[in-house]
C-alpha cells in the first residue's frame, strides 16, 4: 500500500487494452483513428500507462482477442467495442472475473454485471432524430425511402425508433427499406432501384454517412428533381463539411454518433484508473442533430472518417 | 441416333443460363412494370460491367485449372492507388483529363503486374493458386486500408468532374460501361475460342501434363491467364473509380464470389478444362437481374433476400446440370 | 468352375452411332478364346458389355444357359467375370495395393486389414513379375508397371471368366512369358479366358481358338491351330496383307556420313539414365530396346526437359541446343510421342481436331484460328491415317487403336526433323501396323530421322537401321542392322552376355 | 533408387506446415515470451476447435474433389435453431442439462440432415458443389436472419450456465473443447486412412471414373461426406454456442475461407485425391496461432494484420510446395 490513503487505490502501471472492430467501414475507421489517437496521446501524457490496441473482424476473433489480451498481454482494465453484444457477453464475463475493470463502449452487454461501465453513444437517437427532423421539416407529410445497414440488433433499434416516431404520422409514408450493407456501393445499387420503382420519393433515409455518399450518386445519376433530403448519419467529417458549406442542397442535416466515443471512453477509463477511480456506471454521449449551425463542434478534419 | 443429335443440338448445358435470364426477366416483368424499361435495364448491365470484366478474365484462370480469390480487394487497392496517384498528379499536370488518362493506364498496369506476380508464385513458386490469392486477398486490403488510414480515399472533385464521364456517360444511349462490358466480352471470346492462347488455356485445364508434352509452354500460358485477370480487373476499377469517386475498405467485398459465381453458373466447369465467355456474361447479368428484381419488390421479407437468390442460383444451375 | 458365355444378337449403340451389329458367339467354358479384329471392330464394347460396364442396346447375353443383365461391373463380378481394361484403371493417388483391392478391401471388423491386403498384393505382383513395393502410389510407375498391376489385380478375384484386353500391349517379351505361364495355370484350374490382342505371335501361341470380328460384326471362328498368322490377319482385314516391314534403305554409314541430324553425348538423368551418347542421321531408323525399366522412356522425357538432367549435350544438325521444354525441341525439329497416350498423349475429353492440332496452332492462325483450316488438317490426317470413329467426337470415344493413329498424326503435324515415337504401335491393329512401318519408313526416307523405342522386337528387328539395347540406365550395346536378332537382343537386354558386340560405329557408345 | 527414396521420406510436402508452425512457435516466443505458456497455448488450441473440426469434415469433401461453402451460414442456422428450441424447452423441460442435451442432439441431427442435403443435390440433382452450396450459403443464412428479426437470438441465462461447462469447463486441464477436437481428428484420422469409407473418398478424388469401374458406390460416398461435414459443423457448432451465447446474422461469417484454407494449407491438394488429417489439424492451428501472435505484438500497423496474415500463409505454402 502506498503512504496516502486514497492513492492506494492507484495503480502504479495500468495495463489497458482496448478492442474494437477492424476498419472495414468508414464509421469503423473512425474508431480505430481515434483509438490510436486516444493511445499516442494518453501514453505520451501517462508514462506508466501502457494502452494495447487490437483490431477483430468478427465476434469470435474479437472473443480471442480478448482472451489474449487477459492471458499473456495481463492487462488490468480493458475498453471493448463489441461487435455484437450479445456474443460478446461471456467472452466478457470471462474477461471481468479475472479481475480485469471492464468499459463496454456503444454496445451495452446482454448482461449488465459483465461490465463495470458503459460508455454509448445512442442508437435510439440515431433513428429518433432524424424521424423527428424529418416529420418537422416536411411538416407531418413525406414519402420516404430507407437504407438499413447488416441485419444487427443495432441496426434494428434504429430501424425501431424510425419506424416508431414516424407512426405518429399518417400522412409520411415509407415507401421501402432495405439492407445496404453500410456499403456505399450497395446503397447506389439499392437507391438506383428505388428510383426506378418509386417515381414521388421526398427524403431518403440513409442511415449512414458512407451509405448517403452511394446514395447522392444514384441519385444525381438518374437526374431526379423530386428527391428533397438525403439523411445520412453519425457525422461523417465529408457530410459535416458538406452541411457546414451548404454545398450540396440535399444534405442539410445529421445525426452526431461519432466514433470520437472510443477516445473519450479511452481516456476516461485510463484517467479514472491511473487514480484508482471508479466511472460511473453509464454514461450516455447524446446524438444531437447536426445542422449548419452547430455543424462546426462536429467537424474533426483529421480523423478519416 | 437422331434423338442424341436433336439432344445435342438443344444441350441444356449449353442453354441452362439463358434460360434461366429469360425465365427472370418474365419474372421480373410481371412482379413490377417498371422491371422492363430501358433505364432500368440499363442501370443493370451498368452495374453489371464490373463483375462482368473481372468474370471474363475468371472464365480464363477457372478454364486453365486456376481460381484467384483476391480480385475484390485487388480491385479496391488499384482504385486507391489510382486515386491518390491522380490526386498527387493534379498539382503538376494541367489537364485533368491526362491526369484521368494517366491514372487509367496506371490502373491497367497495376493489375497486370498483381495479376503476373500471381503467376509467378503460382507458376514458379509452385504454390496453390487458393493459397497464393487467399494470401494476396489480405495483402491487397490490408495495404488498402493502412494507405486509406481506415477510411475512405476520395477522388478530387475537379478530376471527379474530368472522370465521371467514363461512367455515367453513354454512346449512342448505351452507357460508356456497357459498351466495354461488350467489347472486353467479345474480345474475350474471340481469345478463347478464336486464338492459340485460349486453346492452350482449355488444354491446360484439360490435362496440363498432356499439354506439357504436346510443347505448350504451360508456365507461360497460366501467368498470362492470371495476368489478363489483373487486366480485367484493371479495366473494371477504371469503370468503378468514376461511380463514386471513392475507395474505402469495403470496396469490392467478395467480388470474388460473385465473378466465380457468375462463371459457374454460365457453364464453366469449375474444375477446368471446357468454358463458356458467352455464358459467363450471361451469368454475371443473370446474378444481377435477380437482385435487381429484388428491390423492385417487397413481397418477401427484407431478411429472406439472399435465400431467394441462393434458391434462384440452384435452380439455375439445375436447368444446365452436367448429362449423367 | 467354368463358365459358358453365349452372345446372342447383342447390339450397342453410343448415340448415333451404332457399333456393334448383332453379334452372336459362344465362348466355351475352360478354354482360351483369341478376339481379333481392326480397331474399333468392337472387340473392347463388346466385352465390357460382357463384364457389365456397358448395357446392350439389344439382344440377349446367357451365362450357363441362363440370360443375363448385368446393371454393374459387380454384378458380372459376382458371376466370376472380371475385365482387364485396355484403358488402364488405376487411380493415381492411391497406392498399388489400394487399386487392386479398390472395392474389394479386406476388413478387420469395420478398419481396412491393410496387412492382409499387402500380402496378398505382393503375392499376386510377385506372380507377373511386378518387383517393386506394393505401396509404391500408381502415379510413380511407369505404364508396363501399370499393366502389370492391372493383370495382378484381375488374379485377386477368382475369376472364373477373365477377359485380358490387350495386357501385353507395353510388355518385354519376358514379361509376357510370365504372363504366358499365368494364363496356361488359369487355364489349367478351368477358368475361361478372352485374350484380345494385336500381336498374332501371341494369339497363335497361347489360345485355343480364335474368333474374329470385323466392323461390329462376328466374322468367324477357328482353332488356332488350323490357322496360320496371315489367315489371322486377312480375316481381320479383310484383305491380304503382303510384308509387314518395307524394304530397309540402309543409309551408307562411315564418317562420309557428315554431321549426324542429331547427337547426345553423356547425357545423364539422375536415377533413370546415366552417361548415355548416340548418333542420329539423315534417314535413319534407330531402335531402342530393353526390358521394362531400362530408362528408355525416362531419357527421352530427360532429352525434352521434362526431367531434370545432371548433364550430358544434344546437337541437332550441328547446332548445340538447350532443349527445356517439349516446345524448344519442337522448334528444334524434334517431337516425343509418349509411350502413356491417355496421361502424354491426347486430350481424351477434347475433340480429334483440336487434339490434332494443338502443337501447329500457328499454322492455323490468320491470324485468328480457322476452324475449316483446322478441320481440313483432321480431314487430311483421317484419310492418310485410317482413323475410324466419329470426327466430331471426342478422342475418348475412338478405339484404342485409332487413339494411336490421331496420337501419331498429332506429333507428326509440327514436320519434326527428328521424330521419336515411343511404343508406335501399342494397340494398332495388324493393317495399321502396316501402315505405320511403312510410315516410318517413308519420314526415314525423306531424310529425317525416326527413333522408335518399343518393347516388340520383331518390330525393331523389321524396321530399324540399328538398335540401341539399355540396360540398368545405360547403354549396353548398338548393334547393327545386320547382327539383329531376338536372341542377340535379349542377350543385352538381360545381361548375359555384356561387353560383347558392342557397336563400333560410335565410339563413345562403348559402356562395358 | 536410393535418391528417389530418400527424397520421399524428407518430402516438404508433408513436412511443410509442422516446419511452418515450428517457425511460427519460435518467432512467437521470440515476439512476446508469454506466448509460450501453457493459458496461452490452450486458449489458442480451444479456438481452433470449431475450423478445426469443420475443417476435418471439409478435409473429406475436398479430397473427394468437392467443396462445401455453406458451413459458415450453416453453423449459424444451426445455432439459431438450437438455441431457440433450447429456450423453447426450457419451460417445459425441467432439467436445464437435459435441455442442453436435447439441443446438442439436435445440432447434430440438423447438421447431419443439411449435408445429406447437399449431397443430395450434388450426386442426384448433378448440380456442382461450388453452386449448390453458394446458394445454401444465402439461404442458411438468410432463414437465420429471419429467424432472428435481423437481430440476435441469445440463450436464457439459466441455460447458458448449465451449458458453460461445454466450452469453458476442462478435464485433466485440457480444456472441453480440445478434447473434443483431439477425438474428431483421430476419428478422422481412422475414417480416412483405416477404413473402406476413407479409400472410397481418396479413390473418387483421384478419379472418379476408376473408382466408379471398381464398383464403388460413388454417389453414396459423396453423400455420406457432405453428411459427415454436416455432422462436423454440428458438432462445431454444439461448442460454439455456450461461448457466445447467441447466433446472430453475422455469426459463422467467412468460416468457409478459414476451414478450406486450414486444409489446403495442411498440404492436401483442391484438386482432390489425396489429403491428410493430420495436415488439415496443424493448418488449422498454423492460422490460429498467426493471429494469435498477432494480437500478441504490436510491432506493425493494426491495419497491416491482414497483410501479415496472407505472407505467412503464402510463405507456408511455400514451404510444402509441390514437386516440380
Ligand atoms: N464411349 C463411346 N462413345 C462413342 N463411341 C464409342 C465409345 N466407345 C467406343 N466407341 C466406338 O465404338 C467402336 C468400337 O470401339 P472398341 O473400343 O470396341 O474397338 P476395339 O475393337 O476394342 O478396337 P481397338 O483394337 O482399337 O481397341 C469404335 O468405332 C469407337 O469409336
Ligand atoms: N537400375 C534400376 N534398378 C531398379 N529399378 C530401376 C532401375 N532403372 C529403372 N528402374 C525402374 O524402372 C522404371 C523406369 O523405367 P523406364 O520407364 O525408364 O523404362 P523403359 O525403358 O521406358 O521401359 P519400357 O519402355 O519397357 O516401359 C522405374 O519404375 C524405376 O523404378
Ligand atoms: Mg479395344
Ligand atoms: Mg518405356
Amino acid at each position: 500500500g502506498g503512504p496516502l490513503g486514497s492513492a492506494a487505490f492507484a495503480a502504479d502501471t495500468v495495463k489497458l487494452g482496448v478492442s474494437i472492430p477492424a476498419a472495414t467501414h468508414g464509421f469503423t475507421g473512425g474508431i480505430v483513428w481515434w483509438a490510436n489517437q486516444a493511445k499516442a496521446e494518453l501514453e505520451k501524457a501517462h508514462p506508466n500507462l501502457k494502452i494495447t490496441v487490437k483490431t477483430a473482424s468478427g465476434a469470435p476473433e474479437q472473443a480471442n482477442q480478448l482472451q489474449d489480451l487477459v492471458t499473456v498481454t495481463k492487462i488490468d482494465s480493458l475498453v471493448i467495442f463489441p461487435f455484437e453484444s450479445a456474443a460478446l457477453t461471456q467472452p466478457v464475463m470471462q474477461a471481468k472475473k479475472k479481475n480485469v475493470y471492464v468499459t463496454v463502449v456503444d454496445r451495452g452487454l446482454t448482461d449488465p454485471s459483465a461490465q463495470d461501465a458503459y460508455i454509448a453513444g445512442d442508437n435510439t437517437a440515431f433513428g429518433r432524430i432524424p424521424a423527428e427532423y424529418i416529420a418537422k421539416t416536411y411538416n407531418g407529410k413525406a414519402n420516404i425511402v430507407a437504407l438499413r445497414g447488416i441485419p444487427t440488433t443495432l441496426d434494428n433499434e434504429r430501424w425501431e425508433a424510425f419506424t416508431g416516431v414516424l407512426k405518429q404520422y399518417p400522412d409520411i409514408k415509407i415507401l421501402d427499406g432495405k439492407y445496404a450493407n453500410w456499403n456505399r456501393d450497395d446503397a447506389f445499387k439499392v437507391t438506383q432501384d428505388f428510383l426506378t420503382r418509386f417515381k414521388d420519393i421526398d427524403v431518403v433515409w440513409a442511415a449512414d454517412d458512407d451509405m448517403a455518399f452511394g446514395v447522392l450518386k444514384a441519385i444525381e445519376q438518374a437526374k431526379r428533381t423530386d428527391i428533397k433530403e438525403v439523411f445520412g448519419g453519425a457525422g461523417s467529417k465529408t457530410m459535416v463539411k458538406t452541411i457546414l458549406d451548404g454545398s450540396n442542397p440535399l444534405i442539410r442535416a445529421d445525426v452526431s454518433y461519432s466514433p470520437k466515443f472510443i477516445y473519450d471512453a479511452i481516456k476516461m477509463t485510463a484517467e479514472a484508473r491511473l487514480k484508482g477511480d471508479r466511472l460511473p456506471a453509464t454514461h450516455i454521449i447524446p446524438s444531437a442533430l447536426i445542422t449548419k449551425e452547430n455543424a462546426k463542434e462536429f467537424y474533426f478534419p483529421d480523423s478519416p472518417y | 441416333m437422331s434423338a442424341a443429335r436433336s439432344a445435342r443440338r438443344f444441350d441444356p448445358h449449353r442453354f441452362g443460363p439463358v434460360v434461366g435470364l429469360l425465365l427472370l426477366l418474365i419474372v421480373g416483368t410481371a412482379l413490377n412494370p417498371d422491371f422492363a424499361t430501358w433505364d432500368n435495364l440499363m442501370n443493370v448491365l451498368t452495374r453489371t460491367a464490373f463483375i462482368g470484366i473481372i468474370s471474363i478474365g475468371m472464365c480464363f484462370v477457372i478454364i486453365s485449372g486456376g481460381i484467384d480469390l483476391s480480385v475484390g480487394s485487388m480491385a479496391a487497392l488499384i482504385a486507391g492507388g489510382m486515386i491518390l496517384l491522380m490526386n498527387a498528379l493534379a498539382g503538376s499536370v494541367g489537364s485533368p483529363v491526362a491526369v484521368v488518362a494517366l491514372g487509367m493506364l496506371f490502373a491497367l498496369l497495376l493489375g497486370g503486374g498483381f495479376g503476373l506476380a500471381h503467376g509467378y508464385l503460382i507458376t514458379r513458386g509452385r504454390i496453390e493458386p487458393f493459397i497464393v490469392t487467399l494470401g494476396t486477398l489480405g495483402i491487397f486490403r490490408a495495404l488498402l486500408t493502412w494507405l486509406a488510414d481506415g477510411g475512405a480515399i476520395t477522388l478530387d472533385n475537379d478530376l471527379s468532374d474530368a472522370y465521371g464521364p467514363v461512367y455515367y456517360g453513354s454512346l449512342l444511349g448505351i452507357p460508356v460501361p456497357v459498351w466495354v462490358f461488350l467489347l472486353v466480352s467479345v474480345a474475350g471470346g474471340i481469345l478463347l475460342n478464336r486464338t492459340a492462347f485460349g486453346r492452350y488455356v482449355q488444354a491446360i485445364g484439360s490435362n496440363e501434363q498432356v499439354a506439357r508434352f504436346a510443347a505448350v509452354d504451360v508456365d507461360r500460358v497460366k501467368l498470362l491467364t492470371y495476368g489478363l485477370l489483373g487486366v480485367c480487373v484493371g479495366i473494371a476499377t477504371v469503370l468503378y473509380v468514376p461511380r463514386l469517386g471513392s475507395a474505402s475498405p469495403t470496396t469490392g467485398l467478395l467480388w470474388e464470389l460473385e465473378a466465380i459465381a457468375a462463371v459457374i453458373v454460365g457453364g464453366t466447369s469449375f474444375k477446368g478444362g471446357e468454358g463458356r465467355i458467352a455464358g459467363t456474361v450471361i451469368g454475371a447479368v443473370l446474378l444481377s437481374v435477380i437482385s435487381n428484381i429484388l428491390n423492385l419488390t417487397s413481397i418477401i421479407s427484407v431478411y429472406l433476400n439472399a435465400a431467394v437468390q441462393g434458391c434462384v442460383i440452384i435452380a439455375v444451375a439445375f436447368l444446365q446440370r452436367r448429362r449423367p | 468352375m467354368s463358365l459358358h458365355v453365349a452372345f446372342d444378337g447383342i447390339t450397342k449403340e453410343f448415340g448415333p452411332v451404332r457399333v456393334l451389329h448383332g453379334v452372336s458367339f459362344d465362348l466355351h467354358p475352360g478354354r482360351v478364346h483369341g478376339l481379333l479384329g481392326e480397331n474399333g471392330a468392337g472387340k473392347s464394347t463388346l466385352m465390357k458389355i460382357l463384364a457389365g460396364y456397358h448395357a446392350a442396346t439389344s439382344g440377349t447375353l446367357s451365362i450357363d444357359g441362363e440370360p443375363v443383365v448385368f446393371r454393374t461391373s459387380r454384378d458380372a463380378e459376382k458371376r466370376g467375370i472380371v475385365l482387364i481394361h485396355q484403358e488402364l484403371s488405376l487411380a493415381d493417388d492411391l497406392t498399388v495395393a489400394q487399386n487392386m483391392f479398390l472395392g474389394h478391401e479386406i476388413r478387420r471388423g469395420w478398419l481396412l486389414d491393410d496387412r492382409a491386403m499387402r500380402a496378398r498384393a505382393a503375392d499376386a505382383l510377385r506372380q507377373v513379375g511386378f518387383e517393386r513395393d506394393p505401396d509404391t502410389k500408381v502415379r510413380d510407375l511407369i505404364v508396363a508397371e501399370k499393366q502389370l498391376v492391372e493383370i495382378a489385380k484381375a488374379q485377386l478375384r477368382n475369376a472364373r471368366l477373365l477377359i485380358m484386353d490387350e495386357p501385353t500391349a507395353s510388355l518385354t517379351p519376358s514379361e509376357c512369358d510370365r504372363l504366358f505361364g499365368l494364363i496356361e495355370r488359369l487355364r489349367r484350374d478351368g477358368v475361361t479366358i478372352v485374350y484380345i490382342s494385336h500381336k498374332l505371335d501371341e494369339v497363335e501361341r497361347i489360345t485355343d481358338e480364335v474368333i474374329v470380328m470385323r466392323d461390329g460384326r462376328f466374322v468367324a471362328r477357328a482353332p488356332t491351330a488350323e490357322t496360320p498368322r496371315q489367315r489371322m490377319a486377312t480375316l481381320m482385314v479383310g484383305r491380304e496383307l503382303t510384308d509387314m516391314f518395307p524394304d530397309k534403305h540402309i543409309p551408307i554409314r562411315g564418317p562420309a556420313l557428315g554431321t549426324p541430324l542429331m547427337a547426345v553425348r553423356g547425357l545423364t538423368v539422375p536415377g533413370w539414365a546415366e552417361d548415355v551418347s548416340f548418333d542420329l542421321h539423315p534417314g535413319e531408323i534407330l531402335g531402342f530396346a530393353g526390358l521394362v525399366g531400362a530408362g528408355r522412356t525416362e531419357l527421352f522425357e530427360g532429352i525434352l526437359g521434362l526431367r531434370p538432367r545432371s548433364g550430358g549435350t544434344v546437337e541437332i544438325e550441328g547446332r548445340p541446343v538447350s532443349l527445356r521444354t517439349p516446345r524448344a525441341a519442337m522448334r528444334n525439329g524434334l517431337t516425343y510421342l509418349s509411350e502413356d497416350r491417355k496421361g502424354k498423349g491426347l486430350h481424351v475429353t477434347m475433340g480429334l481436331r483440336d487434339n490434332l492440332t494443338l502443337m501447329t496452332l500457328r499454322h492455323h492462325a490468320r491470324p485468328l484460328l480457322s476452324p475449316a483450316s483446322e478441320e481440313r488438317a483432321l480431314e487430311h490426317a483421317v484419310a492418310s491415317f485410317g482413323i475410324r470413329g466419329n470426327p466430331q467426337g471426342t478422342a475418348a470415344s475412338l478405339s484404342g487403336g485409332n487413339q494411336q493413329k490421331l496420337a501419331i498424326a498429332k506429333f507428326l503435324e509440327p514436320d519434326p526433323r527428328v521424330f521419336v515415337l515411343d511404343e508406335p504401335t501399342r494397340g494398332v491393329d495388324v493393317g495399321a501396323k502396316r501402315d505405320i512401318y511403312f510410315l516410318i519408313a517413308r519420314l526415314a526416307a525423306e531424310g529425317r530421322g525416326v527413333i522408335v523405342i518399343s518393347s516388340e522386337l520383331i518390330e525393331l528387328i523389321g524396321l530399324c537401321h540399328r538398335v540401341i539395347v539399355m540396360r540398368g540406365r545405360r547403354v549396353s550395346a548398338t548393334v547393327p542392322a545386320d547382327r539383329l536378332s531376338e536372341e542377340e537382343l535379349i542377350a543385352h537386354a538381360i545381361g548375359t552376355n555384356a561387353g560383347t558386340n558392342i557397336g563400333t560405329d560410335i565410339g563413345t557408345n562403348a559402356r562395358p
